[in-house]
């Protein structure tokens, strides 16, 4: 079994002040890192001899408008199945400059997490092969998760919303 | 009225049509073709009926969960995870449960947690149910399918005996479960668990040594197990592929570590491997079933959690303060505490993650799915390349993409 | 690779020279399928027979009386902020002097409304009553609608009518589970009737 | 030249003759009875219209169970599930495509109204692009209910006129669709 | 005298033709029945009595549906595809002898619509035809699915016709003839080919399978690949004669299959009931019953082998393209050669031995 302490202590072994923020909500070893490093950082992680943590399991975007300059970040879970250990490394970008290098060089399976990230955030990542809209329509000119997008269909005419705080 | 364009890629005029250089054919596979259960579109190159090489359109039925989750309150999303595989609802619904008692910290009483593995097993039964009776169809044989959905019928029975509905069952609540096994119940589920082997058993008899249905499925839309980890297959397609990964097993919830139940695992990752793990995984979760049933224990069904489930109607009338809680559940205020989770479940099709942001508010502050056919089904042109037509509608329907988990 | 010690190899490519030949399998198949063609058939001819729906199935919504066929609806608009559809809009009215005999609280819903194409029929609104007005009928289907005008339904069609009272064995989930404790313990023996017919 | 007056019909017997009348009757009655669906199926309501196919319910009792994925043999479109914008060109064009005469269902929540899917994403309810016959609520319709819906069908099939499709109110709702 | 005999020959033609067809309606009944009955459920029972309107409704419906023709399709050849897959179902329904023969006043008819002494060759040709009808409906669609079903139609049924006729060629060498009249006349006492010719019926049956495009070998009209295959853009009755051909083709060939290989209208101990009849009804009304009651045991053999079709198709799964081609060039054509080598065999060394040991 990996601790999470032991992981920690390489990762900053390796990349000092590069890797930093380090938590662990919900025994969860949480970590963040610059968009530089990145790609670095994974491909660390998926190539070590003993770690093996091989397994991108999720990849997505969360967007904090109010946090200037760094008001969106890209969340990675990773996983190794031989010590049935997670990791989150979460990278910080700001909405002037809204780009992070892709993984799809690293993971087949980021290809369409990162179509879907760049879909609801619009988070563009450098390098990958076909960064085009996945689940909405190409029409579509703005990035539907951001926070300041309402959720609804305007057009939906059988709701009263002053009834009751909504 | 919205006004609405046709796509301008659907009847091409004469002048349009390439001219007869290129020897490929391209077609639209979808996105209403009667394969692509749910609704996705594959435009498939093919020389002849060889394809080439494919690519897929999906979010035909996007419907904005995450968005959704924002805007309403934790107990409110159950709906929506209930609609996000509707072949095995209540493990996607007691997945997000569980991901908000991990992040309230409460511990769930162990009768609910055994009634909830119950009810996830025989989800997951129905899920696989549909997903190799629909393989059955897709090669051809049709009244398999209608013998196991009689006992799909069961399941749902079962269902509406808990919680009042057939497929999106809402039956579980932050804490435990809406309801407890009522004694009609146990008896329907005990029934289940003896009218059911039979009938699988014929199903399996009926297709799997039949020669037919193996030269169709054997050697069809394989997958290594590099490639198949590469492209973050879980779930029954991974162990096809053969590596006996199952989240109930690595990181047990719900009390998983108290049965007993094997790891079905198939030996190149493809239709045919698919098939089996999918039939021994129910029987591996009947398994479960009877004994989570003969072992049930005694007591509460939901946790005691005042502030997060609902008080009895009774203490409402008579209780200041059980009327306070209610009408604050109810209106979604209760003290979430600010923080990050992430809980995976074993769903139908793998290890369905809920990566969960709180700031405290009523709703999610950011709720991502980790839906593993929206992970998975970028592997398809890969798997189907090279095969034929029959073949790519045969490694489609035995992957078991859900429209509704791949769109969300 | 192998992670844990439960894993199973269930697939078997092989096939023996039986299977090989195609017929014996075929022939299985026919024998399974002439089984079934002569078996008694589970169809349940529905206009005519009518399935049984279970105690707790989610069905047509109604707005409770009491026993003295009092609205019990104070509108407190808690069904509706439970609704996920937002299917349930409500306009509440304080109840006048002489008007006792129709409204049980002091505040009532002069409007109730429904929106039955919106509603999942989750049975949110009826856990969040906490005057148990409105309730999810086990018996009764919302029926189909050939017009958009009429899917919202007002109190009107909502309102319990007092000549055919909609009972239940248990209201709430509580009395269910009592009355299940006693019926496994042979205390209550009526039998509501539960299987398919 | 002498003018020709043609007498009045007399009361009762304007319109179409008996011949035609009961023809009509006849006809549609076959219809009713051979209402072969187009099942549109796009998330849970198509899970329940497999238990509506199922032994169970049999759906084949009213002579609807061969599917037709085809829309050019489909009677009946029976959307189920939720239409996605991205959807709904898809949805229009297939309804374009079925030969008159033609009906459409729309089962459950989401195809009939959205449902909770009050999203940027999703179309309110698909009669907001094609004209819809009847509507069935519930997310999902228990298989009574998709039976009760095609029931509905049943009975529109069997009231109208041969050539109702011919109508000006017809036309007119198709052309409130922008359809021809 | 002439005039009997013609008045009598239409009336059979009519007959067979309307039975044919009465035959092909039921099946589609049939086949829902069955499937029903197959699957645990009724099928259809609200139209008439057990639903036996609903080939009624169907059609009706059918008549009177638009009647539509893609933009891009070949006009002509679009109309003339099920025209001609429809033609060429009805014409193989000459040949077939329903029964022995009709004395009516003197006179002598067989029971069959035409007596040709090339019968089994005239159905060949014919039913070669047939796939002539889905080909140019498939190609003139303009349609990828359907060009795919008429594809493979085509392909199969060229494929597997080899077969078939070489297992075939065993029945003529035993009969030594070509005319199904004389075919069936030979298996007169219980003397049934299958009885002789196991191997040749297996593959026989496999590939009149085949050529009426059944499960396992639907393949040009598969749901689940090809949407409706050949006939994906075709709606109202053209629709409605494809798949009324397919019905006809059935029948058709249970039909003949029960005249190869189950003696037609033979029946055993038919020559004590002919006696009996003949005995008790004088020559002529008796021979008549006779005929009757064969060709009511020839047309209980024909729907035995409708059946089996809906059995089978409600059974098993369907074949992949090219494991249809390896079965049909790789293993039924070489079986069908060594069934014949092997009833070449029994007929020059055997059948000298036991007519010499008989004797």
């Amino acid at each position: 079994m990996l601790s999470n302490q032991e992981v920690a202590e390489e990762l900053l072994g390796k990349y000092g002040d590069q890797v930093f923020d380090f938590e662990e909500p919900y025994g969860l070893l949480t970590l963040s890192t610059t968009r530089e490093n990145i790609i670095p950082v994974l491909e660390f992680l998926r190539d070590h001899k003993s770690y093996q943590v091989n397994f991108l399991t999720d990849l997505t975007g969360v967007q904090y408008p109010e946090n200037k300059g760094k008001e969106f970040m890209v969340v990675y879970h990773m996983h190794s199945f031989i010590h049935n250990f997670r990791i989150r490394i979460k990278v910080s970008i700001p909405e002037a400059d809204i780009h992070i290098p892709t993984a799809t060089g690293l993971f087949a399976s980021a290809n369409w997490m990162e179509r879907e990230t760049y879909d609801f955030y619009g988070i563009l990542f450098d390098g990958h092969p076909n960064l085009i809209r996945i689940l909405n329509i190409e029409e579509m000119d703005y990035f539907p998760m951001r926070k300041e997008y309402p959720l609804e269909d305007a057009t939906r005419e059988d709701k009263i919303d002053a009834l009751f705080g909504r | 009225m919205a006004e609405i364009e046709l796509l301008p890629h659907n009847v091409p005029s004469q002048a349009e049509l390439p001219e007869l250089v290129e020897e490929l054919t391209t077609l639209n596979l979808g996105p209403t073709h009667p394969a692509t259960h749910g609704i996705f579109q594959n435009i498939l190159k093919m020389d002849g009926e060889k394809i080439v090489s494919g690519e897929q359109t999906i979010g035909y039925i996007h419907r904005a969960f995450e968005k959704i989750a924002e805007r309403r309150p934790f107990y409110q999303i159950t709906t929506l995870t209930d609609r996000m595989n509707y072949c095995s609802s209540p493990i996607n619904n007691f997945g997000w449960h569980m991901t908000v008692e991990k992040l309230l910290q409460i511990e769930v009483p162990k009768r609910a947690q055994y009634i909830r593995v119950i009810m996830m097993e025989l989800a997951r039964i129905s899920d696989h149910l549909i997903c190799n009776s629909i393989l059955g169809v897709d090669t051809g044989a049709f009244s398999g399918f209608l013998y196991v959905m009689q006992k799909r019928e069961d399941i749902y029975e079962i269902y509406e005996e808990v919680c009042g509905a057939r497929l999106t069952t809402n039956m579980g609540r932050i804490g435990g479960m809406e309801r407890d096994l009522s004694t009609t119940a146990i008896r329907k589920i005990r029934d289940f668990i003896k009218t059911f082997p039979p009938v699988l058993q014929e199903f399996e008899k009926l297709m799997s040594r039949n020669r037919i249905f193996m030269d169709r499925t054997i050697n069809v839309g394989g997958i290594s197990l590099e490639r198949a980890l590469s492209y973050g297959f879980t779930g029954p397609n991974l162990r096809a592929a053969g590596l006996d990964y199952d989240v109930r097993v690595m990181n047990p919830y719900s009390s998983y570590e108290d049965f007993d139940f094997s790891i079905p695992i198939g030996q190149s990752g493809d239709t045919f491997d698919r098939y089996n793990v999918r039939i021994e995984e129910m029987w591996q979760s009947l398994k479960i079933v009877e004994q989570a049933l003969n072992n049930l224990p005694e007591g509460p069904y939901y946790a005691d959690a005042p502030e997060y489930y609902l008080p009895p109607k009774k203490e409402v009338y008579n209780n200041m303060e059980a009327l306070i809680y209610h009408f604050k559940i109810v209106m979604g205020e209760i003290d979430a505490p600010a923080g990050e989770v992430y809980h995976a479940v074993e769903g139908g099709n793998g290890e369905l993650g809920f990566y969960l942001i709180s700031d405290g508010g009523r709703a999610p502050y950011r709720l991502h799915f980790r839906r593993p056919s929206f992970i998975y089904y970028q592997a398809y042109p890969e798997m189907c390349k090279g095969s034929t037509l029959s073949d790519a509608i045969l490694t489609m329907s035995s992957l078991n993409v859900i429209a509704g988990e791949l769109d969300a | 690779m192998q992670l844990t010690n439960r894993s199973k190899q269930v697939s078997n490519k092989e096939m023996t020279l039986m299977e090989r030949a195609y017929l014996p399998a075929i022939a299985t198949g026919l024998a399974i399928t002439i089984k079934h063609f002569f078996a008694k058939k589970v169809t349940i001819q529905y206009p005519e027979v009518k399935r049984y729906l279970g105690p707790v199935f989610r069905g047509r919504h109604i707005l409770k009386r009491d026993e003295d066929g009092r609205e019990r609806c104070t509108a407190c608009g808690l069904c509706a902020v439970a609704c996920p559809a937002e299917a349930i809009s409500m306009v509440a009215a304080e109840r006048v002097k002489g008007e006792e005999q129709l409204y049980r609280e002091e505040k009532y819903a002069a409007v109730y409304e429904v929106n039955m194409l919106r509603c999942i029929f989750c049975g949110l609104c009826e856990e969040a009553c906490p005057k148990q007005a409105v309730y999810l009928r086990h018996d009764e289907f919302v029926p189909v609608f050939s017009d958009r005008d009429q899917v919202i339904w007002g109190k009107d069609l909502l309102v319990e009518d007092m000549n055919s009272r909609y009972t239940r064995e248990a209201w709430t989930k509580e009395e269910a589970r009592a009355l299940d404790n006693k019926r496994a313990n042979g205390e209550v023996t009526n039998v509501v009737p539960r299987a398919i017919p | 030249m002498k003018e020709v007056t043609i007498a009045e019909a007399p009361q009762g017997h304007s319109g179409a003759g008996f011949f035609a009348t009961s023809f009509d009757e006849a006809i549609g009655l076959a219809r009713s009875y051979s209402l072969w669906p187009l099942p549109f199926a796009t998330s849970c309501c198509g899970i329940e219209f497999m238990a509506t196919m199922g032994a169970h319910y049999d759906i084949s009792r009213f002579g609807s169970e061969r599917p037709s994925f085809s829309p050019r043999q489909a009677d009946l479109l029976m959307v189920m599930g939720t239409i996605a914008k991205k959807m709904a060109p898809v949805v229009k064009q297939v309804y374009l495509q079925m030969a008159e005469p033609r009906w459409v269902l729309a089962v459950g929540a989401c195809a009939s109204s959205g449902g909770i899917f009050d999203t940027y994403s999703v179309l309110q309810g698909i009669d907001r692009i094609i004209p819809v016959d009847c509507y069935v609520p519930g997310c999902p319709p228990r298989p009574e209910q998709i039976i009760d819906g095609l029931m509905h069908i049943q009975y529109l099939a069997q009231n109208e006129k041969l050539r109702r499709r011919n109508t000006d109110e017809y036309q007119h709702l198709l052309a409130s669709y922008n359809i021809q | 005298m002439e005039l009997t005999e013609f008045v009598i020959k239409t009336i059979t033609i009519v007959v067979v033709f309307a039975l044919t067809l009465v035959i092909a309606m039921y099946s589609t009944w049939g086949e829902r029945k069955v499937a029903g009955f197959i699957q645990d459920r009724m099928g259809p029972n609200r139209a008439g009595p057990g639903g036996l309107l609903q080939p009624l409704a169907d059609a009706g419906k059918m008549f009177f549906k638009e009647d539509f023709i893609p933009a891009l399709a070949n006009k002509w050849l679009f109309i003339a595809g099920p025209s001609l897959a429809m033609l060429t179902a009805l014409l193989a329904s000459a040949v077939i002898p329903f029964g022995s023969t009709i004395k009516w006043d003197g006179a002598e008819v067989v029971l069959q619509g035409v007596e040709s002494n090339i019968g089994i060759l005239y159905v060949f040709g014919v039913v070669a035809l047939g796939v002539y009808g889905i080909m140019v409906g498939g190609w003139a669609s303009n349609n990828k699915f359907s060009l795919l079903g008429a594809i493979r139609a085509a392909s199969q049924n060229i494929s597997y016709e080899v077969a078939m006729g070489l297992s075939l060629i065993a029945i003529l060498m035993m009969s030594s003839s070509l005319s199904l009249g004389e075919i069936v006349a030979q298996q007169h006492g219980g003397n049934w080919n299958i009885f002789y010719q196991p191997l040749g019926f297996i593959i026989f049956i496999t590939c009149s399978f085949a050529e009426c495009n059944r499960v396992p070998f639907d393949l040009p009209e598969c749901e689940t690949e090809l949407v409706g295959g050949y006939h994906t853009e075709y709606g109202s009755m053209k629709l409605g004669f494809y798949l009324f051909a397919e019905y006809i083709n059935m029948f058709i060939s249970s039909a003949i299959i029960s005249v190869l290989y189950f003696g037609g209208y033979n029946y055993p101990g038919m020559d004590w009931v002919y006696t009996q009849l003949t005995g008790s009804f004088g020559p002529e009304t008796g021979h008549n019953i006779a005929t009757l009651i064969g060709t009511a045991v020839f047309f209980g053999k024909a729907l035995f082998f409708v059946f089996f079709y809906m059995w089978v198709r409600w059974t098993i799964p369907r074949f992949r393209y090219d494991q249809l081609m390896n079965l049909g060039w790789k293993k039924l054509i070489p079986l069908a050669i060594f069934n014949i080598i092997i009833t070449g065999a029994a007929v020059l060394f055997l059948k000298p031995l036991i007519t010499a040991w008989l004797n």
